[in-house]
Order: structure tokens, then C-alpha cells, then sequence
């Protein structure tokens, strides 16, 4: 329709406006996780934003001074529900620090393998998310797909899909199935394919560039004081990887690349994740190479590992020692430690007190994604209201671990 | 004090200590079954073996085995040093003893605990003893071996009654004569005996009698495995379930020293186990003292009422207020309990004397049988306490029904839930005001106007003063259940309600005013390791 | 409870010969209702990973005609709790609930939104039926998504038989049972 | 390479200020003087041979019959040198009254968030923090719940739960002995004088 009256400039048309409240969450829609945003708003810009998690606060370091040590294991799986073996082996590499532990060779490279997996997933499920959110949907059901494909894997090595509880004091639950190589080789290709499908409608997508580069950046020095780590401090051209940087079960004996972005905004946080899953693939595909078929996957040691359960219902060894495990729990022996490991999201950290008793004294998880958030409203500050949603989703909060 | 050598440390003993015996006192870990603190030796179970270096100059003493060599896969002569029951010899100055740092004492152990393992039915996840015993402990710190032998073990009788408390098990024992020599030593009633030999050896109790003394429960607590076991506690709780507290026998005015186990899902007690202190129990207690946990629960009144009608304790304290505001105080009585703790009876003491109250009895059980070993007449742990507390002369409880009867009192503010008559009710009904601050029903809480819901000892920190003048502090268990509170808070309530306010309020400063008891003893005596050490770290 | 009893269509709809049906009016509605069904997902927890898998194409929520999400609690029939609901979330969870407008299901999606599984302390809800009633359970930690679509399926046969009695999804047989058998196989 | 941290810290620092020092699995660890708690930290960021850019970490520790009561450990990173240190300092009475620490915000932004989660949990003041709230959990939630002696089980509702019998009867009981075990802490955590 016509303007009322094309004399008059712009500016004298504005009215003057106070900054609008608006409170996004704790149950939004596009927001996956449950956080509430209490933003400020002039127009269409956020002038301030105070971020409030905690929705999904379970008590987890409170429920782990409960059980024993081993018993954590399902409480680890359900921080990080996304990729729970990475929260796994993360723990349990804590435990056996503290306990001075190293778990054979073959387990070395099988946690090293199933954590790669998991990786692979949790990025997808990361991309997919943020893609939706800018109305991308291909993309999502695509690499929905492809980690169906993974969560079967790891069905067939764990028994479940998502929250394996697969991970062990002193090894792993199982040792891998027979197939394990021949099937991981086999999802692998699919995997990387589809990502890079998915990838391939987005990257040059110019809506998509619209709507993500540029916005939400981050400086390297704001990240690092953050306490940034994973895809989104290397999104800011920080090649800080643990991986590399203090390398922990076997990641020194492969080769892989630690991609980085340059500008830290949206577009560059997508495309890191993307890079990752090919140099996960790299890494699963040395580790099956030299991961040996034979071997034992748990330490040698009665007073932690459990028999196997056929003796225990026969001899009175066993079952004695079947029983100090479950009811007592194994005894850690008392001291501090301080285990991490790069997680999906950056460092994940747990700090494990023992008091040498079969109780946890205290466990202390460091969740990548609470420090990330921290700094999520410094990021929306000055921007659109419209890009909360893929900033949040390129963050990739995960409410079980950033809550606790 | 003259010391000698175990793995290269000094230790200290005093003459006529075991190596044993001084090696615990150390805080040296050697394995034992069959030694018990409190009884005799008999160096039976072979777990304790050690190897002692002859002295300079002297020769070792040898023995000549056979070893199977694995490369020549035949026997071979080999010499091996004589090993002896730590349990058994006494420790000599400057004696040079090799435990944990002997291989040969190592695999001795390893040996010892396999043959004991070797008929051991696969009984843990079905037996009581299962999270407290020693088989357990000790294959994880001496064995950790698989089981070698695959024959069919050897079957014993199961589940054998030895009388109306305990239940034999004869394929769990491992005949380390513990029971035997409790009841023959400790009770001088040696109703129990081995039968047999080799591998079919078992407990037996001797023809036409049954284990029916009265301290048949020590010989379950005594039993290091699950071979002994006492039908009360019998599939009730799993112990790694069940929390211990540092309590004092309910039963008699001995005031042993106990745990009590409860279990804080279902915050309930489940049992009792002697704590050692030699200057009260040693380490025993009896059937009576050991049953006694279930007064914990066994007809408890945990709401306050009104005339018999439950009320709310607010409610019910007002109303004791003014019924009591109108007596006379020359015609109200206070009636202490020697089933309380000194807190309870102090301050029903100095509400009496904030009131002007001048006369004090004493309820309480009536006597019941004792004798020499544990059990005294009187049935009452805090006879000696209330006693003390009165600071003056304190009427028995025929003084009070002559009271009643000859109508000098009226109005009794009482405290606890026993009387040691058969049949109150017709005297106390005489009463115009009975206010009762009681735990269980009794002809008491039957007749009360105003029943108050006291803690028992298990819910609440009490002091309380054996028969020698001993005062022990028995910690809270449990928590105190629906309305109850302490005995002494309810009465600082009361207090409040008739316009006398008590200068303490916390059981700190009631404590600090209340009058001085001998301090509590030490659970564990210097002189004596403790049987049950582990359990002592529990509380 | 959680038994399911699929009418065919022909008890909804007797088809007559000269091509006409009849049915009873509450029924047809409720035929109507039970394969049309907007859906509120109120996502927390682990649980969103299945919900994903669920709705995505393998399994296929679509299907049943309940695919379409409503983000307004108002044109919402179920209401998914999926995941652990804490004691911070559980007002915003009742609100959510009384937006909707009637006919309105709940649908506790695992063992937490069910019972709150073991996160047995000071911060979670234990079950969101201690705030809002609920029609299907649907236990496991997460579900399978089988065992999702089993429990839309058993609300659908609820909506059918008008019946408010809340369900549990359960097994379709007894894997105790097999345990038996198998044991006697072996010896 | 950390060892050497350590004996900087306590170079520069001396013993009054450096209480103990440890490195138990490999964690070199400081406990330092809650009083120099800031100093040491801006020292550590800034000293050209540490340059410990990142708080990875920071939280409480509920030592409960200790004196002081509280510690708060704090876990430093360095991407320069790829080193880390922990840092403990000790504080709080036996009934958690007084602990007050100076906040680190000024030296790690990334501090802001772990405080106020580390206030949350154990009732840790920090010093001249920008903005001191709960954070997980909500206003009206009465106590400390990662303190040892908050009851794990006693739940706060901000709702009432409804009546009614369909509530629990229509699923199996979900009773005591179905949540967790207890009991294998044999510490009980009740202060002895009631």
C-alpha cells in the first residue's frame, strides 16, 4: 500500500519504545533442553539477556554419594544423553586415575571406537537440531537416519540404544561382539555420507549463510575466558583439542586433524561439528586396524572386577567375591583426582573424591556445555531475537549435564 | 615395656601377651578365626600362622615337604620353616616375627582359607552372616583364588534347631569351637560340643538338653561365619543395609554396652550386638538384654491424646497446663521413671522445683532374676541416674499408691511407661490429674488425663548410670517417630505452658546443668582389642 | 490395565449392503478423535533422543496420525511428558496441562516422567502423576520407540472405548517366561 | 612441568600463603590461604611462566567433621603450556556459617557461573560476585542440598501433589527398598549432640 506521506523521514515515523520483556522457556518449543531466557528487547534487538538453567536439575552429584562407584555409571549416561559412552569412558578414565589403574590394550582402542561412534552421533543430533531450527528439515530426517544407524551398533554391542551403562571400573561391561570390526565398517561410509548430504544443502545454502554467518561470533579471548572448550572454542580458531593436547587412552597413536573455524559464529560451529565427524571416521578406521582381536578387556584384579557368572552360582570363590563387589562396592582408595577427557561439547571434567570407603565421597562432573552457556548471553546480546533459537541450538546445551 | 620385631616393626607387648594379641593392640592385621578376646585359646583354625626366626645362633626349625615341581611335573623334597599359631605363642623380647612379608605365611593362609572354602555351600545371597563375615574378608585379602576342587562337596545337616533361639547350620561351620568355648567358660553350662572328625565334624548339643541358657545369643555373635544363627534376627535384614548406633542396653541396671542396628529406609531396629568395654560387659550380653531392641517398637503410643482421645501435642500440652495450674502443689507428686534418661528425669526434677513440688517417686520394673555373669535383679537401666538427678530422698512407687489411697496426692506428673506392679489402674484412677510423658502403653497411659509422646532411647541422646555408678551416653538410632520427642523437651514444653521458663532449651545446656555423672567409659578398653573393631568404626 | 483390546473398523462402522454405514455417534467421534491427535511435546530429558527417533522416519510417528506437534498447549489433544520432570519444572508443568482444552491425554513418557526412576532426591519430581493425572505409562529408560508406538496405540484404543483407566505398556509376553524355558533347554 | 608450578607458587608466595602442596595422581595441587585466594589466582593468569588462561573448574568439597569445613577447588588450565594446577582454599565453621570467598569473576569471566552454582549447592558466599543467585535450583528451596548433612531424599515441591486414590495406587509401589540402597556409608551424618 502506499506510505501515508513520503515527506516525512523515516526517523520522525519511529515512536519512541520502551525495551520489551520477554521470557523464552522453560517449556518452549524450539527450545530442545529446557532453559529459560529472560530477554530485553528493543524492536527486534536483545539489549539484555539473562540466561536461567537448573530446569532439569536431577541431583546427580548428590544421588552418586548414595550408591557405589560403579553405580554412577547409569547416572554419567544420563548427563550427557546424547553421547552417553564419551560420559562414560569419562568417568570411568576418573575412577581408574584415581585408582591407578590402566586398562588393557584391546579396551584401550574399543572405548577409543565406541566413543568416536558416539561423537559422530552427537554431532549429528547437534547439526540436525540446528538445522531445524532455521527451517532446514531435510538435513534433520537425513541424519536422524544416519544415527539410527549408529545407535544400532550400538545396540548390538551394549544392548541398549541410547544410555548404555556399558562403561566399567577397570574395563568395559563386554567385550566387543565378533562382528564388531566388520559392522563399524560397514555404518561407517553410510555415516560420513549422509553428514556430508546434509552438509552439502546447507553450506552454500544462502539463506542458511544468511542467517548464521556472522552472527553470534565470539573472540578467541572471550571464549578462553569463558572457559570455552570443544567444537565451539575451536569454532573461534583455537586448535585446543584434548585429544591432542594431553592425550589420554591411545589418541596418541593415530593421526588426525583438529579443524578450526575462524570467525566462532553459527556458520563456523555447524561446520566444525561437520569437519569432526570425518576426522572421527579417520580415527575409528586406524583404531580398527590396530585394535587386537584377542585379549582381555578388563583388568585382572578380584578385588574390582566381577567373576563371570556362571562360577558365581557354582563355587563359593566366586560368589564371596561377586558379593564384596556389589554390596561393599569396590574400595577406591582414598584420595582426589581430577579425570578429563574431550567430549562431544569440549572438556568434559569429573573430580572424584574418595574417602577409601565403596561410596563415592564426592563426584564433581565438569559439564562442557554449563560453561558454554555461561557465556550464551554475551552472545545473544545485540542480536536478533530470531537467532536465539540457532545460537542455543549451535551451543548444544545438553540440560542433563549443564543442569547436573 | 619391652618390644619385639613382627615384619620389621617394634612392637610393644607386656609380659604374657600373645604375638596376637600384641600385634592387634598395634593395629597389625593378622587374620583369625578362632581366637576371641574373652575366651580361651585353642589355636584350632590354623589362620594365623606365622613365621618366627629362631634366635641368633640357633637353627632353623625345618620340616621336610614335598612340592610339586612344575618343570620336572614330579614331587621334590623341599624344606620348609615350622610355622606357629600367632594366637598361641606369647611374644618373647626381641622376638623376630615374619607375617605379611613371609611367602611362606602367605600361602599358608591362601591354604588355610581354600580348605575352609572347600565344602563351603554357595550359601552367601540365603545367609544372615553374609556382608559381616570372616570366610568373606579373608578370601579378599588372602586368597583371591578361583576354587580348584570340582568334586561334589561334602553335606552336613542344615538348619538344625539347638533350641528355642538358635539354628545350627553344620555345612557352614568350620568348627572353630568359639560357641563351645563360650558356653563352657564364659556360662559354665558346656551344653554344646564337636562331633566327629575330618570334613564331617560338626557342633552338637549334648544328649537331652538344648541351648536354652540364658546367654545363648553370644554363641551366634561369637561364630566368626554364618553356622550360628539366632531365630530372631533369622531372613529379617541384610546387614550392609543396616547402620550401627553406639546404645546401651534397655534390659537391666548392668548398662551393657551395644549397637544397635537399625535400618534408616525403614528407620526400624533390627537387632543388638554387644560393644566391648571391660569395665561393664566385656564383650557379652544376654538373651533378655539382647531382645530388648524391641521395646524400640513393641506397643509404642507415638501421638498425644486427651482422656485416651488422640490430640494434637500442642493441644494436649495446654491442656496438661491447666489441669495441672488448679492443684495444690502440696497435693501434686512427680513420678520419675528409671526406664529414662537422666535428661528426661532432670527435667521433670527441676519442674518440680520450679513449681514447689516436694514429692518425688520413682516408677520403674519390677525386679526380675540375675546373676554373676551379666544380669542384675533390678530391670531398670537408670535406677542409679534418677537417683543421682533427685539430688534427694525419692519415694518408691508403694509410697505413691499410699499416697493415692490416704488422698495426700491428687495430681501426678509421670514420667515413663512401667510400673512395677501387676495391676495400677484402680489406684491411679483415683488420681484427679495424671499427666503421663510416656513412650509405650502401660496401666500408666491407660489412666493418663494428658499422655505425651516421649522418644525411647533409641530416638533420642541419653545419659544413663549403671548399677556401678557408671554413666553412658546411648546416641540416637532411629528417628523418633510421628509426634514423639525427647522426654526432657516435652517437659521444658510443659514447663513453658504453666509460665516456667527453663534456662536451657538445647541438650547442651541442659547437659551443662545438669548434676556431673562419672564420664562415659571408652567403648574400647585399652587393654583388650576389640572382637568386633570394624563394627566400633561403623557408628 | 495396559491390556489391549483392537476393535476393527467394523465395529466401529457397520457397512451395510446398499452402501450406507451406520454407527453410534460417541463412537464415530471417537474413531474420529483417536487417529487424529495433536500432539503437545513437553521434551526435558534423555527421553528427547527416542522422541526423536520416534517422529523421524524410521518408526514413523506420522503414521498414526498423531505427527502433527502442536507448540501451543491449547491446540493440543496429548500431552507428551517426556522425560524427567524436576521439582523446579513441576508448576510449569501443571500449567501447561490445564491450557489444554478438553478432551485432553497425558502420556508419561519412561520411567522418570512415570515414577522418576532413580533419580530418587531432593530435586526430581517422583512421577508426574503426583501433579497431573496421566493416562499411559510408557516405562524404560529411555523406551524404545516399539515400545512408544505401543503405548500411542494402547491411548488410541482408550480414546475408542471411552475408557479413563490409566494403562501401562508392558511386554507383549512374559521374558521371564523364555528365561524358564531356556533354562530347561540348556539342563 | 606443573611440579615446577608449584615450586613458583611457593617462591613467590612462601609457605604462610602456599599451605600444602600434593601431587596424588599426577594432580599437582596447592592449598592455598583463603585470604591470598584472588591474589594467587590474577598471579597464576598473569606470571608469564604459568599463563593459566582457562578456569576449567570450580567447586566445593563438603569435608564434614573437618575444620574448616568447606574447600573450594578450583581446577586451572593453561593453553599456552598445556599445564594445569588445582587450587584448593579452605573455609566455613562446623555448621557452614562464615564461608566466604573472594570471587574470581574478575579474573575468569567463565568464574561467574561455577560460583554461583558452588553458592547454590553448599551455601559458599563469594566476595564481591557480580550477581549471587540459585542457580539450578529455585528460590524457594530452603538449605544446601550437596552438604552432607541435607537429607538426600527431602524434596522441596513448589506444588502441591494431588489427592486422591488413582495417585498411587494404579502403578506397583514404588517403596523405599525400590530407590536406592542405602547403608553402605556407614558414616551417618548426625552431629552427636543431637
Amino acid at each position: 500500500m502506499e506510505p501515508l506521506d513520503q515527506e516525512v523521514e523515516e526517523s520522525e515515523l519511529e515512536l519512541p519504545s520502551d525495551p520489551m520483556q520477554l521470557m523464552m522457556g522453560p517449556s518452549h518449543p524450539a527450545m530442545h533442553g529446557t532453559v529459560r531466557i529472560a530477554v530485553e528487547l528493543s524492536g527486534e534487538v536483545v539489549v539484555k539477556a539473562d540466561v536461567q538453567i537448573g530446569y532439569l536439575h536431577r541431583g546427580f552429584e548428590k544421588s552418586c554419594e548414595r550408591g557405589n562407584w560403579t553405580q554412577v555409571f547409569p547416572y554419567v549416561d544420563r548427563c550427557n544423553y546424547s553421547s552417553p559412552m564419551l560420559n562414560n569412558v569419562g568417568y570411568a578414565l576418573a575412577v581408574e586415575k584415581l585408582c591407578g589403574l590402566t586398562v588393557p590394550d584391546r579396551c584401550q582402542y574399543y572405548r577409543v571406537i565406541l566413543g568416536e561412534l558416539a561423537r559422530m552421533a552427537d554431532h549429528l543430533v547437534c547439526n540436525a537440531a540446528m538445522a531445524m531450527e532455521l527451517g532446514a528439515f531435510t538435513p534433520f530426517l537425513w541424519w536422524t537416519r544416519a544415527r539410527e544407524m549408529i545407535y544400532d551398533l550400538f545396540e548390538e554391542e551394549t544392548g541398549a540404544r541410547v544410555t548404555h551403562s556399558f562403561g566399567r571400573i577397570g574395563g568395559m561391561a563386554h567385550p566387543p561382539t565378533d562382528n564388531f570390526k566388520q559392522h563399524t565398517l560397514a555404518i561407517l561410509d553410510k555415516v560420513v555420507a549422509s553428514s556430508d548430504e546434509g552438509i552439502s544443502l546447507l553450506e552454500t545454502n544462502r539463506i542458511f549463510m544468511d542467517r548464521t554467518m556472522g552472527v553470534s561470533a565470539i573472540s578467541q579471548a572471550d571464549a578462553i575466558a569463558l572457559g570455552w572448550t570443544g567444537p565451539c572454542l575451536r569454532s573461534t580458531g583455537v586448535p585446543y583439542d584434548i585429544r591432542k593436547a594431553h592425550p589420554y587412552l591411545v589418541y596418541d597413536r593415530f593421526e588426525f586433524d583438529v579443524p578450526v573455524g575462524h570467525e566462532g559464529d553459527n556458520y563456523d560451529r555447524l561446520m566444525v561439528r561437520a569437519e569432526e565427524v570425518h576426522q572421527s571416521a579417520r580415527i575409528i578406521r586406524q583404531a580398527l586396524e590396530q585394535m587386537p582381536d584377542e585379549g582381555p578387556i578388563n583388568v585382572d584384579d578380584p578385588r574390582i572386577v566381577l567373576p563371570p557368572k556362571g562360577e558365581v552360582y557354582d563355587t563359593i570363590e566366586a560368589t564371596i567375591r561377586h558379593f564384596k563387589i556389589i554390596m561393599e562396592g569396590l574400595k577406591v582408595p582414598a584420595g582426589e583426582a581430577y579425570g578429563y577427557t574431550e567430549a562431544a561439547n569440549g572438556e568434559l571434567g569429573f573430580y572424584v573424591v574418595s574417602d577409601g570407603s565403596g561410596t563415592p565421597y564426592r563426584v564433581r562432573i565438569r559439564p562442557p556445555s554449563f560453561a558454554l552457556v555461561g557465556g550464551l548471553s554475551k552472545l545473544i546480546t545485540g542480536q536478533m531475537i530470531a537467532d536465539i533459537i540457532p545460537t542455543f541450538g549451535s551451543m548444544n546445551m545438553i540440560g542433563g549435564e549443564c543442569d547436573h | 615395656m619391652p618390644t619385639f620385631k613382627i615384619d620389621g616393626k617394634d612392637v610393644p607387648f607386656e609380659k604374657g601377651d600373645t604375638i596376637l594379641r600384641a600385634a592387634l593392640r598395634a593395629g597389625i592385621d593378622i587374620p583369625y578365626y578362632c581366637w576371641h578376646p574373652g575366651l580361651s585359646i585353642a589355636a584350632n583354625c590354623r589362620m594365623c600362622l606365622v613365621e618366627i626366626l629362631p634366635p641368633p645362633g640357633r637353627p632353623p626349625m625345618l620340616l621336610d615337604v614335598l612340592e610339586l615341581d612344575r618343570e620336572k611335573s614330579a614331587y621334590v623334597n623341599v624344606k620348609k620353616p615350622k610355622l606357629q599359631p600367632a594366637c598361641q605363642v606369647p611374644a618373647g623380647e626381641n622376638m623376630e616375627v615374619l607375617s605379611d612379608t613371609s611367602e611362606h605365611v602367605l600361602r599358608a593362609r591362601h591354604s588355610v582359607q581354600e580348605f575352609l572354602l572347600l565344602n563351603h555351600p554357595v550359601d552367601c545371597p540365603i545367609c544372615d552372616q553374609a556382608g559381616e563375615c570372616k570366610l568373606q574378608d579373608y578370601w579378599l585379602e588372602h586368597m583371591k583364588t578361583k576354587k580348584r576342587m570340582r568334586d561334589e562337596p561334602v553335606h552336613k545337616p542344615k538348619a538344625v534347631s539347638f533350641g528355642p533361639t538358635i539354628v545350627y547350620d553344620a555345612e557352614r561351620c568350620i568348627i572353630c569351637t568359639r560357641c563351645v568355648r563360650f558356653c563352657k567358660e564364659v556360662v559354665k553350662d558346656p551344653v554344646l560340643t564337636v562331633r566327629e572328625r575330618g570334613n564331617v565334624n560338626e557342633i552338637a548339643v549334648s544328649p537331652g538338653r538344648e541351648l536354652d541358657h540364658a546367654y545363648t545369643f553370644m554363641t551366634e555373635h561369637v561364630c566368626p561365619v554364618g553356622a550360628l544363627t539366632t531365630k530372631d534376627f533369622r531372613f529379617k535384614a541384610r546387614v550392609w543395609f543396616l547402620r550401627s548406633a553406639k546404645s546401651i542396653c534397655q534390659g537391666c541396671a548392668t548398662g551393657c554396652n551395644a549397637y544397635l542396628d537399625y535400618d534408616p529406609r525403614y528407620q526400624r531396629a533390627y537387632r543388638y550386638r554387644p560393644r566391648d568395654n571391660e569395665k561393664v560387659n566385656q564383650h557379652w550380653m544376654c538373651d533378655e538384654g539382647m531382645l530388648s531392641y524391641k521395646l524400640a517398637h513393641d506397643d509404642r503410643i507415638t501421638l498425644a491424646r486427651i482422656g485416651g482421645k488422640q490430640a494434637k501435642l500442642a493441644k494436649a500440652v495446654s491442656k496438661a497446663a491447666e489441669l495441672l495450674k488448679d492443684g495444690p502443689t502440696d497435693q501434686t507428686a512427680i513420678l520419675l521413671s528409671a526406664q529414662h534418661s537422666n535428661e528426661d528425669n532432670f527435667a521433670l526434677v527441676s519442674l518440680a522445683k520450679a513449681l514447689g513440688i516436694k514429692a518425688m517417686f520413682l516408677t520403674g520394673k519390677a525386679d526380675g532374676e540375675g546373676d554373676d555373669i551379666l544380669r542384675h535383679v533390678d530391670k531398670n537401666p537408670n535406677t542409679a541416674g534418677v537417683k543421682l538427678v533427685a539430688a534427694k530422698a525419692v519415694g518408691s512407687f508403694d509410697d505413691l499408691v499410699k499416697g493415692i489411697e490416704a488422698g495426700t496426692v491428687k495430681h501426678v506428673v509421670a514420667l515413663g511407661s512401667a510400673v512395677p506392679v501387676e495391676d495400677a489402674d484402680s489406684t491411679l484412677k483415683q488420681l484427679t490429674t495424671l499427666v503421663v510423658v510416656g513412650s509405650s502403653s502401660s496401666s500408666l497411659s491407660r489412666n493418663a488425663d494428658v499422655f505425651l509422646p516421649a522418644c525411647t532411647w533409641a530416638e533420642a541422646h541419653g545419659v544413663y548410670v549403671n548399677a556401678k555408678g557408671m554413666g553412658q551416653q546411648s546416641l540416637r538410632a532411629i528417628a523418633p517417630a510421628d509426634d514423639a520427642q525427647p522426654g526432657w523437651k516435652l517437659v521444658a514444653d510443659l514447663a513453658e505452658a504453666l509460665g516456667q521458663k527453663f534456662a536451657w532449651s538445647k541438650l547442651k545446656e541442659l547437659r551443662a546443668v545438669m548434676p556431673a555423672v562419672k564420664e562415659p567409659e571408652p567403648e574400647k578398653p585399652e587393654d583388650e582389642p576389640a572382637e568386633n573393631a570394624d563394627a566400633s568404626a561403623e557408628s | 490395565m495396559g491390556e489391549m483390546i483392537k476393535p476393527t473398523t467394523s465395529q466401529v462402522i457397520q457397512t451395510g449392503q446398499s452402501g450406507f454405514a451406520t454407527t453410534k455417534f460417541n463412537e464415530l467421534l471417537a474413531w474420529a478423535r483417536k487417529y487424529s491427535l495433536f500432539q503437545y511435546p513437553f521434551v526435558t530429558a534423555c527421553c528427547a533422543m527416542e522422541f526423536m527417533s520416534t517422529a523421524s522416519p524410521r518408526y514413523d510417528l506420522a503414521r498414526f496420525g498423531s505427527e502433527a506437534p502442536r507448540f501451543t498447549p491449547r491446540q493440543a489433544d496429548v500431552l507428551w511428558v517426556v522425560g524427567t520432570v524436576s521439582q523446579r519444572q513441576a508448576p510449569i508443568l501443571k500449567r501447561v496441562f490445564e491450557q489444554m482444552t478438553e478432551p485432553k491425554w497425558v502420556i508419561a513418557f519412561g520411567t522418570c516422567a512415570s515414577s522418576g526412576g532413580f533419580y530418587d532426591n531432593y530435586a526430581t519430581l517422583a512421577g508426574i502423576d503426583k501433579v497431573v493425572p496421566v493416562d499411559i505409562y510408557i516405562p524404560g529408560c529411555p523406551p524404545r520407540p516399539e515400545a512408544v508406538l505401543d503405548g500411542l496405540m494402547l491411548l488410541q484404543d482408550k480414546i475408542q472405548r471411552g475408557d479413563k483407566t490409566p494403562g501401562v505398556v508392558k511386554p507383549r509376553h512374559d521374558p521371564a517366561e523364555n528365561l524358564v524355558q531356556l533354562r530347561r533347554k540348556t539342563g | 612441568m606443573a611440579q615446577k608450578l608449584l615450586d613458583i607458587l611457593i617462591e613467590r608466595f612462601g609457605d604462610s600463603v602456599v599451605l600444602e602442596t600434593h601431587n596424588h595422581c599426577g594432580d599437582e595441587t596447592a592449598v592455598i590461604d583463603a585470604a591470598h585466594w584472588r591474589e594467587v589466582a590474577t598471579f597464576l593468569r598473569d606470571d608469564p611462566r604459568c599463563k593459566m588462561n582457562m578456569l576449567a573448574d570450580l567447586c566445593g568439597v563438603d569435608r564434614f567433621d573437618a575444620e574448616p569445613r568447606f574447600e573450594v577447588v578450583a581446577h586451572l588450565n593453561s593453553l599456552h603450556f598445556a599445564h594445569r594446577l588445582r587450587i584448593k582454599a579452605r573455609i566455613g565453621d562446623e555448621d557452614g556459617e562464615g564461608a566466604l570467598l573472594d570471587s574470581l569473576v574478575p579474573v575468569w569471566a567463565g568464574a561467574n557461573w561455577f560460583e554461583r552454582e558452588t553458592y547454590d549447592m553448599f551455601g559458599i558466599k563469594f566476595e564481591a560476585h557480580p550477581d549471587l543467585r540459585r542457580i539450578l535450583l529455585y528460590e524457594e528451596f530452603e538449605g544446601y542440598p550437596l552438604r552432607k548433612d541435607y537429607p538426600a531424599a527431602k524434596t522441596q515441591p513448589l506444588v502441591p501433589y494431588r489427592e486422591g486414590p488413582d495417585v498411587l495406587d494404579k502403578l506397583p509401589p514404588f517403596g523405599a527398598d525400590e530407590g536406592m540402597v542405602f547403608g553402605r556409608k556407614h558414616l551417618d551424618y548426625v552431629k552427636e549432640e543431637d
